[in-house]
């Protein structure tokens, strides 16, 4: 099996509401040099090794996980897993 | 320095660049005759947002003077934010609808929960706190994948945001038909509940008084020249980056609370929210309902990105930002308030007595323009319209009786459209009780909301059948007066006053402008005989996709009284063995 | 009623408190540390930080949650209501999590509760294995806990609320439970949405009248 | 500066409905080949050089960006970034 970790972060410039809430809740609880707070999602998955990993993550990627009008995604493979 | 990589009033003008930005040569030229010069660049994209459809209604104004707006209930009639009709007790009732077609088609769930976002504001800003919401949806056929997404975001969206910030969305409609496949409808309504001596208007009055920005910061959203930004942008930089605007409906919960506190201070003289085209519409509005002029400093301006032009700040789109006046001298006491939700309010310039309008931006006037000529001097259209020949055709058709043989299947089969079905799919997903003042949630015929510490309640409705007006826009528009009406009598309540979102495809189209045009007769029409008359509302044209213009889809929000909790009454039935009657013809 | 950034349905609780119910009741924003004086304590629902990061996650770290296990230590009665009851699970104040709902929507309408212990301050009005309606209006509603956690919650009867048509997912179908020294509740309905006839149902009241009475019995009547 | 990323995932044992619907989606769009799908959090953030990034992160994940009820948490640090 591989396992694929998939990072869906915001495109620069797209307000992250919630990465502005936790940097103000973090700077109220004494954590002062943290900047550019930016939230995204982590999709974790375990694939076959049969299977061509970047064409069917690229694919997944732009038809449903990420949303091209406002995300990126990143993502990195592990192979030989044993899930 | 920055401002030195703008193009050119020069070049502006030779290239024709002012068309991009959506001026005509013969706009272009009465800004120049307004200016005794040719506009640099900021000023031609402030000329060209505050001249578009949406800010100066040129295409639609000559239709808009055919409705109705007056009547012992209306407290007040459409130009300001929105509306209000009197419910008795001194109290008022202040509502309005407006679409957010585009957005929702690019981004689903935040182009409407945006639009959920901005109604309120328009709500707020007049010093009423907003107690419910609607909406009117429009989507293609539920067969296709990509309908399917956008129907389910939109909902999503709007459930996002209006739970959020606490206003119970008590009702709306949702029409699936072909002619919204690839232009989707988003409507949302607002309505709030306000002390008469709490009005505020939009206004910059008072020499020398300062302007306060408060609320998110600025970023390059819903900016759309950015064509012409003096970045480079590689196709990179367009991969990275998005204009799509993102709602923050907690920021939109602390500004309604803010502001709803700041309105009680007397140190505060206007405030307007910063909806399309942000930064420009407000505080020029302000400033030539006044009067007066107005002068900002634009290195003020919170700014989210780094480097932005004030080409870029006047024309962004973000969300949740509003604009105060504020007496010279006391802005601390406004200040404070919003630091207790902690917000920031920021001096960012000053009213003043030349009526002009007047940017600052590192030092150097990036912007002059004579404050009433962005409001005021928009160009007014008449636009051709010509009678459609599928109208035509219609009208030679015999009157069609179906046939039908088994009325059991047929109910059924009707049932099972999704235009007819049940919606609580998507009802179910808003918050339709919170500040627990429902009476009637979703799924009947109106809405109810009681009026808390009086015995008396509202009904709220939104109806169109756009069918109906397509075949035939009059009688069509007749009909969503009357159906809305229907549905608010039908709650026991008395109807008062409606908004209209009147959504239609190209106006430059004959055919479509003679749509726009029947439907404002019919509706116009109904809204006499039912004493009705329109408050507020919102033009949405340009709907269309492929070519194709969607059918003429003017929504009606309408609003009643019960002037006693105890005329209300439901739609369903209650107990077997009551009697059924039918009334009408 | 503690109000948050983000709180909502404070007001709706102010008023069943101070309307419905006709008590004094007081509004207290997050930042006036001070929660001592209070014969009770209710935190309200809504989206206190915007449900930013999990909800009541924020608003778990602020001060006055300092204070509010303080009263929770000296026995104050605390009832804390969907962002309430998310608030007092993230500050530790009651075992458990809340996840999103099994459908991954939103859902807003009356259900049917069944009261499964009538022998805490707060239910004492209602009858054991009673049935009430009370609105639920959540996203993120579906109760968790470990196997273990779940056990002890069993035998120390602090299941005070389980959905008779589980709508959410919640582990052992629970709508609301109650700490170990039973002066903490935390529940996902609301119960202050159904205290007048007017909005549809006054199940709710008896769960603010059983506070009182409880309140009465133990500091006035004794005293 | 330095750039952190910080990984939250549901605790094995806990139901993610979301990761499951992803997951039905995949299979309905034709990825068969895709199993156990999760979705967890991606939280990046700038921090300066002078803070003892170990100990704060830690901190700040029991503190307030995980919850120990149902999430663990992991992170990377890349050093030198200018952000
Ligand atoms: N279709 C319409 N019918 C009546 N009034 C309208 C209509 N469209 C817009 N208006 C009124 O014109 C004014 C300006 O509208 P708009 O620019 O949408 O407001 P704002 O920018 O303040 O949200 C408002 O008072 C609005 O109610």
């Amino acid at each position: 099996m591989k396992k694929v970790s998939i990072h869906i972060t915001l495109k620069e410039g797209v307000l992250d509401p919630e990465g502005k809430a936790i940097e103000g809740s973090l700077a109220t609880l004494g954590y002062e040099g943290v900047k550019e707070v930016r939230v995204g999602k982590l999709i974790e998955m375990y694939m076959d090794d049969a299977v061509d990993v970047k064409a069917e993550v690229e694919a997944m990627c732009q038809k449903l996980l990420a949303n091209p009008v406002i995300e990126n995604y990143t993502y990195d493979v592990e192979e030989g897993v044993v899930s | 320095m920055l401002q030195t990589h703008e193009i050119s009033p020069e070049v502006i003008e030779k290239e024709k660049l002012y068309q991009e930005m959506g001026l005509t040569d013969e706009e272009y030229q009465s800004v120049k005759k307004i200016l005794g010069r040719q506009p640099n660049y900021t000023e031609t994209g402030i000329f060209s947002v505050m001249w578009s459809e949406h800010c100066s209604y040129k295409t639609s104004k000559p239709l808009l003077r055919k409705f109705p707006t007056e009547g012992p209930q209306v407290i007040q009639g459409p130009g300001e934010g929105a509306g209000i009709i009197d419910i008795g007790d001194d109290q008022g009732i202040v509502f309005k609808i407006e679409s957010h077609n585009h957005p929702s088609a690019v981004e689903p769930y935040q182009g409407a929960a945006t639009g959920v976002g901005g109604i309120i504001r328009d709500i707020f800003s007049m010093g009423a706190r907003p107690i419910a919401s609607l909406n009117s949806l429009r989507f293609g056929p539920l067969t296709s994948g990509r309908v399917k997404y956008l129907f389910e975001e939109v909902v999503h969206g709007i459930s996002g945001y209006g739970n959020c910030v606490g206003v119970p969305t008590v009702g709306g409609e949702v029409q699936f038909d072909a002619c919204y496949e690839g232009n989707p409808l988003v409507n949302a309504m607002a309505v709030g509940l306000i002390d008469r001596k709490d009005i505020q208007q939009g206004v910059a009055k008072g020499l020398g008084n300062t302007v306060l920005y408060v609320g998110s910061k600025t970023g390059r959203d819903g900016i759309h020249g950015a064509t012409f930004a003096s970045e480079d942008l590689t196709e990179d930089s367009e991969n990275r980056r998005s204009n799509v605007q993102v709602g923050d409906p907690f920021m939109e919960k602390l500004l309604i609370e803010a502001c709803l506190e700041a309105i009680h201070c007397d140190a505060l003289v206007g405030m307007q929210d910063m909806g399309a085209a942000g930064l420009t519409s407000s505080a020029s509005e302000m400033a030539s309902k006044a009067g007066m002029g107005m002068e900002m400093n634009m290195n003020l301006i919170p700014q989210r990105e780094a480097n932005m032009t004030a080409y870029e700040m006047m024309l962004s789109e973000s969300q949740e930002r509003m604009l105060l006046v504020v007496e010279k001298g006391r802005e601390q006491e406004i200040v404070d308030i919003f630091k207790k939700y902690s917000l920031e309010a920021v001096a960012v310039g000053k009213v003043t007595d030349d009526k002009q309008f007047r940017l600052i931006h590192h030092g150097e006037v990036v912007c002059d323009i004579p404050v009433d000529s962005l409001a005021e001097d928009a160009p007014v259209y008449y636009k051709p319209s010509k009678v459609p020949a599928y109208y035509e055709a219609f009208q030679q058709m015999k009157t069609y009786q179906p046939d039908v043989e088994d009325v059991a299947e047929t109910f059924k089969q009707l049932l099972q459209q999704p235009t007819i079905a049940s919606k609580e799919y998507v009802y179910d997903q808003y918050d339709s009780m919170v500040q627990a003042n429902t009476v009637v949630s979703p799924g009947s015929d109106a809405a109810v909301i009681r009026i808390r510490d009086y015995d008396k309640a509202i009904a709220i409705t939104t109806d169109c059948n756009s069918r109906y007006i397509y075949l035939d826009p009059e009688t069509g528009g007749k009909i969503a007066v009357a159906e809305a009406a229907r549905n608010i009598y039908a709650s026991g309540a008395k109807p008062l006053a409606i908004t209209d979102g009147l959504n239609f495809g190209n106006p430059d189209k004959p055919e479509n402008f003679w749509q726009m045009e029947k439907s404002v007769e019919g509706m116009s029409a109904a809204c006499l005989a039912l004493d009705t008359p329109v408050i507020s509302g919102n033009v949405s044209l340009y709907n269309e996709s492929q070519g194709q213009a969607i059918f003429p889809t003017p929504i009606v929000g309408m609003v009643g009284l019960h002037a006693k909790t105890k005329d209300i009454t439901t739609s369903h039935f209650k107990a077997a063995g009551d009697v059924i009657l039918m009334i009408g013809e | 009623m503690i109000v948050f950034p983000g709180s909502n349905c404070d007001r709706d609780m102010y008023h069943a408190a101070k309307d419905a119910l006709g008590e004094e009741a007081e509004l207290v924003w997050y930042q006036d540390s001070h929660l001592s004086g209070y014969d009770a304590i209710l935190i309200p629902g809504g989206f206190s930080y915007g449900d930013y990061l999990r909800c009541g996650a924020i608003a778990s770290t602020s001060k006055i949650v300092d204070s509010l296990k303080r009263e929770a230590e000296r026995g104050t009665p605390i009832l804390g209501v969907c962002n309430g009851f998310q608030i007092l699970l993230e500050a530790g104040l009651l075992p458990g999590a809340l996840l999103r709902n099994e459908k991954l929507k939103f859902i807003c309408h009356h259900e049917t509760l069944v009261v499964k212990n009538n022998q805490t301050q707060f239910t004492s009005d209602y009858q054991m294995d009673e049935e009430i309606s009370i609105p639920v209006a959540h996203g993120e509603g579906n109760y968790y806990c470990d196997d273990e956690t779940l056990a002890q919650l069993k035998t120390n009867q602090q299941i005070v609320f389980t959905y008779k048509d589980n709508p959410n997912g919640s582990v052992a179908d629970i709508a609301g439970i109650i700490n170990e020294a039973g002066n903490v509740l935390g529940m996902m309905p609301h119960p202050e949405r159904a205290t007048e006839t007017i909005l549809g149902s006054m199940d709710g009241l008896k769960m603010f009248t059983s506070l009182v009475k409880n309140w009465r019995d133990s500091y006035v009547t004794n005293a």
